[in-house]
């Protein structure tokens, strides 16, 4: 164990941290869920990418830097420390990415990861349906084969960035007499094709962040299959175990909330009320202990030890601590914090997308099912 | 010592329930949302024509000449409804406040609207649509409004300036209007909260996964339980309030102040609960559930929040 | 609504006061758990008869004052303000009494009324079996038909006072055939007869508050079944009921116990913790929200609307309550609350005995369920 | 940076866990309680043969020269076990603060035995069995120790009158004893805790009620999942805070203080939910449960609870 930075740690920290002082915008872009916001980003990525900054974990071929997990994390904390733009390729980069690393063939790493890396497309995805959400084995959209091509049928739902985005990925059931988690393909599928329509549906705050996606006769090549044909879920399950484990969330995102939120407090708290100190302390604790276990997990990584179902542990902890730290700021913030605009919007617009993130990749309630079935081990229930 | 409503004020309440089933169902909230207004003149009138706007004003200057135990029912079935508009301000404060004076005979009329300015705010609720203002120790008429983008579009908030001032008290029956308010808010925040519980309940009953309706499950049924638990137990304290109000009882304030820490605190809970049933269904603009949800959350800081009446509590109680 | 005393409510309050303050003892009496304890309780129990205080809304003609249930009330605010002791025969006098006045025979009530308000005979509870706990329904203890006679036999466990009881009182199966929550009866039982062993158990803290009953061809009368044969299941439950619903939990307990964790912390606490405070005025706001909601639902009960469903919420509230009330002590008491002997020692018995609140009576998980498919209307889910 | 144990470290409390399995299982924790020593000789052998009462002292005066680092999963360990007696006290205070004065040879070997008395309580922990009492700036021998009925019988507590006084620094390398005990004691919690949720979960998967194992009912689920949760997001924080205590890092006492309040409230809350998963028998004296809730009831306020604790870290995040 040695919790500091070697100097090689440093110096990437430090390269980052001037290449991201000299570049970031110096005012935030519009939200990504407007078309100008979008393109925008699209630009910002375009700019990272160029710089080597857009996937630091990839390999050197595919754009990125080769950067090991604790170097990915080190980006991560001078990105956030740098106020950067969010990330509009999300699911592209940290989701899609590795999956097609780990299984896709030469020719899709080939065709797919640079352009991923650099944001020339940018990826939605397609896991839910209206009635497989929590339930996400329910899933009922086809995939029937056709001599070199896929017709798809169906409606996705809670696809996420898919209101601009250029491609999906999602899975299929390919099998129609399989049942639950057997059958299913993951599939990639560009959403300019005939038969796609798009609907977007407008959140809380009214913005657009995610859509559905209706399936009509929609043919793609074959060659879009990721992974074995009927062992999608196998494939999706490990993207989704990566986005619940690390990279969806990561801590550096919170760490710097909570030094926002401690500013707040210095700004605008009443000193003399110790359970508001002591509130912001708790969620400044749990961000570090966030950090704390991220680090640990992370090495465990790298000396070989594969993340499981801790990961559901983790996807808990950030969601709720989100929320936490959100309503601590709001209580600050006070009568102001019935405001959609104003200096303060963004705790308020911070607050309404926290509140998704114990719904979103699995509600907590299932999260609390896997721990108990495959951590502690008790008999299963449903 | 008798804890319970007349059949008279059951029956008005219940009256009021059935008025806003059909004149306020969540259609007419969210229009009133989307067109922009934050109010529905027509469902002003027919607030006005039951009687509901005019409760708290002498029966001698056209009013029901009802006390805050009267009024205290409709509070809450208003929240069930989620009504829009300044309905709690011109009812618990505007009317009382200002009944014998120039403004009271259109304001009972309900011809006239009024809002609520209190001095904890630099924001007035509803100024948009409101005839005057109502202050402490004053009341404006024809100033300018502001749209500042409040959250709750049956609750807009603007910024004030401008206005002509005739100097009058805001006083309702000894009550601070800012308390008189602090009331009524923690009523019609037990109404919304009964209804997230109820729209989370028909959707738990309906909406399958697993092969199963999702309020089969424990831990939505727990969910749902913990937050009718608040509720219930915001209720008696809330109509304590209402009777110590109406009696200028020497402990109005606390509870008054008691009232409203617990129901904004059931109300947030409740909220977060039932959006939590809804899944992501209850992220969305389409679903009826974040009307009442906002309204929860912009209610909840108004009129001070749980922290401010739970430590105004604590003087009464730790000193 | 006029929550102002009547005069005739006055009266009774002051008439309470003035004899408890002659009456109590003015030295704790040692546990009702403990052979001298408990002699020293029946004692005062009797004393408590002969003033007509130990069952003030009982019929005259068995004891009582023929209180209404706010009377009864007001004389608990009383009782716990005089600090008088415990009620050792709150099994017979609270649960078991009103379910005999209800459904008992005429015999039955002069048989069994006026030892219970006297506590001549003192009643321990035998509910639960080692398999049905949280399961009632789950009863095997059964009850043969001998001629005049049943013949019991089985195991019941955490009986309540039954160490030192006369008599207990329980469910039993006397249909063998039938399934789960038919075919029970309700009995009552000397505890000195042939074939019966009491077995204490140990508490947390050591003592003997509860214990194991063994039945062994235990022959008793068919006069001691009370209502029906086969629908004990009924009668139990309006006792579990009213135990949930009012009479267990009385609010002047939980006044009581917040008010003497104000004066705790206003001798101990420190005053510049916010935080502190808050937490002993939100347990004061619970005490005194569960009082108003009891008077709520006496009114209720008295205008003829019977209490249902909503008993579950009670028993929730009030368990939860007690834990919090005693965590808050226990964090002002700091260190000398690792102590079981000592000036502080009421707080810690306190802490340990509130830990049973939420087991006890039905677990809160099972009153949990009770809300959600009563008052929710919510699905089955077991 | 590495955030890992090499594999000596584990294998080592594998090993401590191995020979805790075997010599001290529940049934010796018990007995030691039911005894009245709150303290088992020879267990204590046991744990001095293998070299965990000496790991913190050097090896040049016969201990086993580890850092805090080494004996972070020792301390957790012993938790795990429950292990009666000063452990702790003798392991992370006396032997390293005292191993190179006239106490150090016997402590280090075991023969004599060591507990602390911090200056935040009146009372002293295993005061009876110990043959010197540790204090900031002196070391106590030939005291009287009157029982003060602690509540956790592998932890008797004492008030102590006379003694001998031997002026001695208890600083743990710039470590005050106060500070290297909060250290050891969280992760001392969360040893206990692991084992309190490995105690509940095999009752969950054995116990039947409404004709299933209660673990498979989701309230039993997502109880013990909670209390897991805030188990696992101690450790790390608790770790870190040994190197920090290690590497006598700046941030040292801000480390240890959020390691001791996340752990104290982790064990606290893991004493709730594994008991209400017991249900009644959780509640009674013949439940192993109890010996480890005890433990943590008394730990967790000992050497700082939470509050104090998190309001350290107050001090250096907020300032």
């Amino acid at each position: 164990m040695d919790l500091r930075e070697t100097a090689d740690e440093i110096a990437f920290r430090l390269e980052a941290r001037t290449w991201l002082e000299a570049n970031v915008p110096s005012e935030p872009l519009p939200s990504f869920d407007t078309a100008e916001g979008f393109a925008l980003h699209r630009q910002w990525e375009k700019k990272l990418y160029d710089g080597r900054w857009s996937a630091v974990s990839w390999p050197e071929q595919y754009g990125g830097r080769g950067a090991d997990y604790i170097k990915w994390l080190i980006f991560e904390e001078e990105y956030y420390r740098a106020g950067a733009p969010g990330r509009v390729n999300q699911n592209g980069i940290f989701l899609l990415g590795p999956t097609i690393m780990e299984v896709g063939t030469d020719a899709q790493k080939e065709k797919f990861l640079p352009t991923m890396a650099s944001s020339e497309i940018v990826w939605g995805q397609a896991w839910s349906e209206p009635n497989a959400g929590s339930d996400l084995a329910g899933i009922k959209s086809k995939a029937l084969r056709d001599g070199d091509d896929w017709i798809l049928n169906g409606q996705k739902i809670w696809a996420s960035r898919a209101v601009w985005a250029d491609w999906c990925f999602g899975i299929f059931r390919t099998d129609p007499e399989a049942e639950r988690h057997r059958g299913l393909t993951f599939i990639l599928c560009p959403l300019n094709l005939p038969g796609i329509t798009v609907r977007p549906i407008a959140q809380l705050d009214g913005d657009t962040g995610f859509a559905e996606i209706f399936f009509d006769d929609v043919r793609v090549p074959v060659e879009n299959t990721l992974g074995e044909v009927d062992k999608g879920w196998g494939v999706a399950m490990a993207t989704a175990g990566f986005e619940r484990g690390v990279s969806l969330r990561s801590p550096a995102r919170f760490s710097e909330a909570v030094n926002r939120l401690v500013a707040l407090w210095q700004r605008l708290g009443d000193k003399s009320d110790t359970a508001l100190a002591d509130a912001v302390t708790d969620v400044w604790m749990q961000a570090e202990g966030y950090r704390l276990h991220t680090y640990q997990t992370v090495t465990g990584m790298l000396e070989g030890r594969p993340i499981g179902a801790e990961a559901s542990l983790n996807k808990i902890f950030w969601s709720e601590m989100d929320v936490r730290i959100h309503e601590i700021a709001l209580q600050i913030i006070g009568p102001e914090a019935e405001r959609m605009e104003g200096p303060l919007e963004r705790w308020v617009d911070g607050f309404l997308f926290s509140l998704s993130g114990p719904i979103y990749a699995g509600t907590n309630e299932i999260q609390r099912n896997i721990i108990a079935d495959r951590v502690l081990q008790l008999p299963k229930g449903m | 010592m008798k804890f319970s409503f007349t059949d008279d004020q059951r029956l008005f309440a219940e009256g009021l329930r059935e008025l806003l089933a059909n004149e306020c169902p969540a259609s007419v909230v969210r229009e009133v949302w989307e067109n922009g207004t934050g109010h529905s003149p027509e469902l002003w009138s027919h607030l006005s024509g039951m009687g509901v706007l005019s409760m708290l004003a002498p029966e001698s200057a056209g009013g029901m000449g009802g006390s805050f135990v009267d009024a205290i029912l409709l509070f809450q079935e208003l929240g069930r409804a989620a009504v829009p508009g300044p309905v709690l301000e011109h009812m618990a404060v505007a009317v009382p406040a200002l009944a014998s004076t120039r403004f009271g005979a259109p304001l009972i009329a309900g011809d006239s609207v009024a809002t609520l300015w209190v001095d904890d705010s630099p924001y007035v609720a509803h100024a948009g649509v409101a005839d005057v203002i109502v202050r402490k120790d004053h009341v404006l008429e024809s100033f300018d409004a502001t749209d500042a983008h409040g959250m709750d579009g049956g609750r807009r908030l603007f910024t004030v300036t401008g206005g002509d001032r005739t100097n009058a008290d805001a006083n309702v029956g000894g009550l601070d209007p800012f308390d008189a308010m602090a009331l009524a808010s923690a009523a019609y925040l037990i109404g919304l909260s009964e209804r997230m519980i109820e729209i989370a309940a028909e959707y738990a009953r309906v909406r399958e996964q697993f092969g199963k309706p999702i309020g089969s499950f424990q831990a939505v049924k727990h969910l749902m339980s913990d937050a009718l638990l608040k509720v219930e137990f915001a209720k008696a304290p809330t109509y304590r309030a209402a009777f110590s109000a109406s009696t200028g009882a020497d402990t109005s304030v606390r509870d008054i102040s008691m009232a409203k820490a617990l129901a904004s605190e059931a109300a947030y809970r409740t909220s977060r609960s039932t959006m939590q049933v809804h899944g992501g269904i209850g992220y969305t603009w389409e679903a009826d559930l974040q009307l009442w949800m906002k309204k929860a959350w912009a209610l909840m800081r108004s009129y001070g929040d749980a922290n401010f009446h739970r430590r105004r509590v604590s003087g009464f109680v730790l000193a």
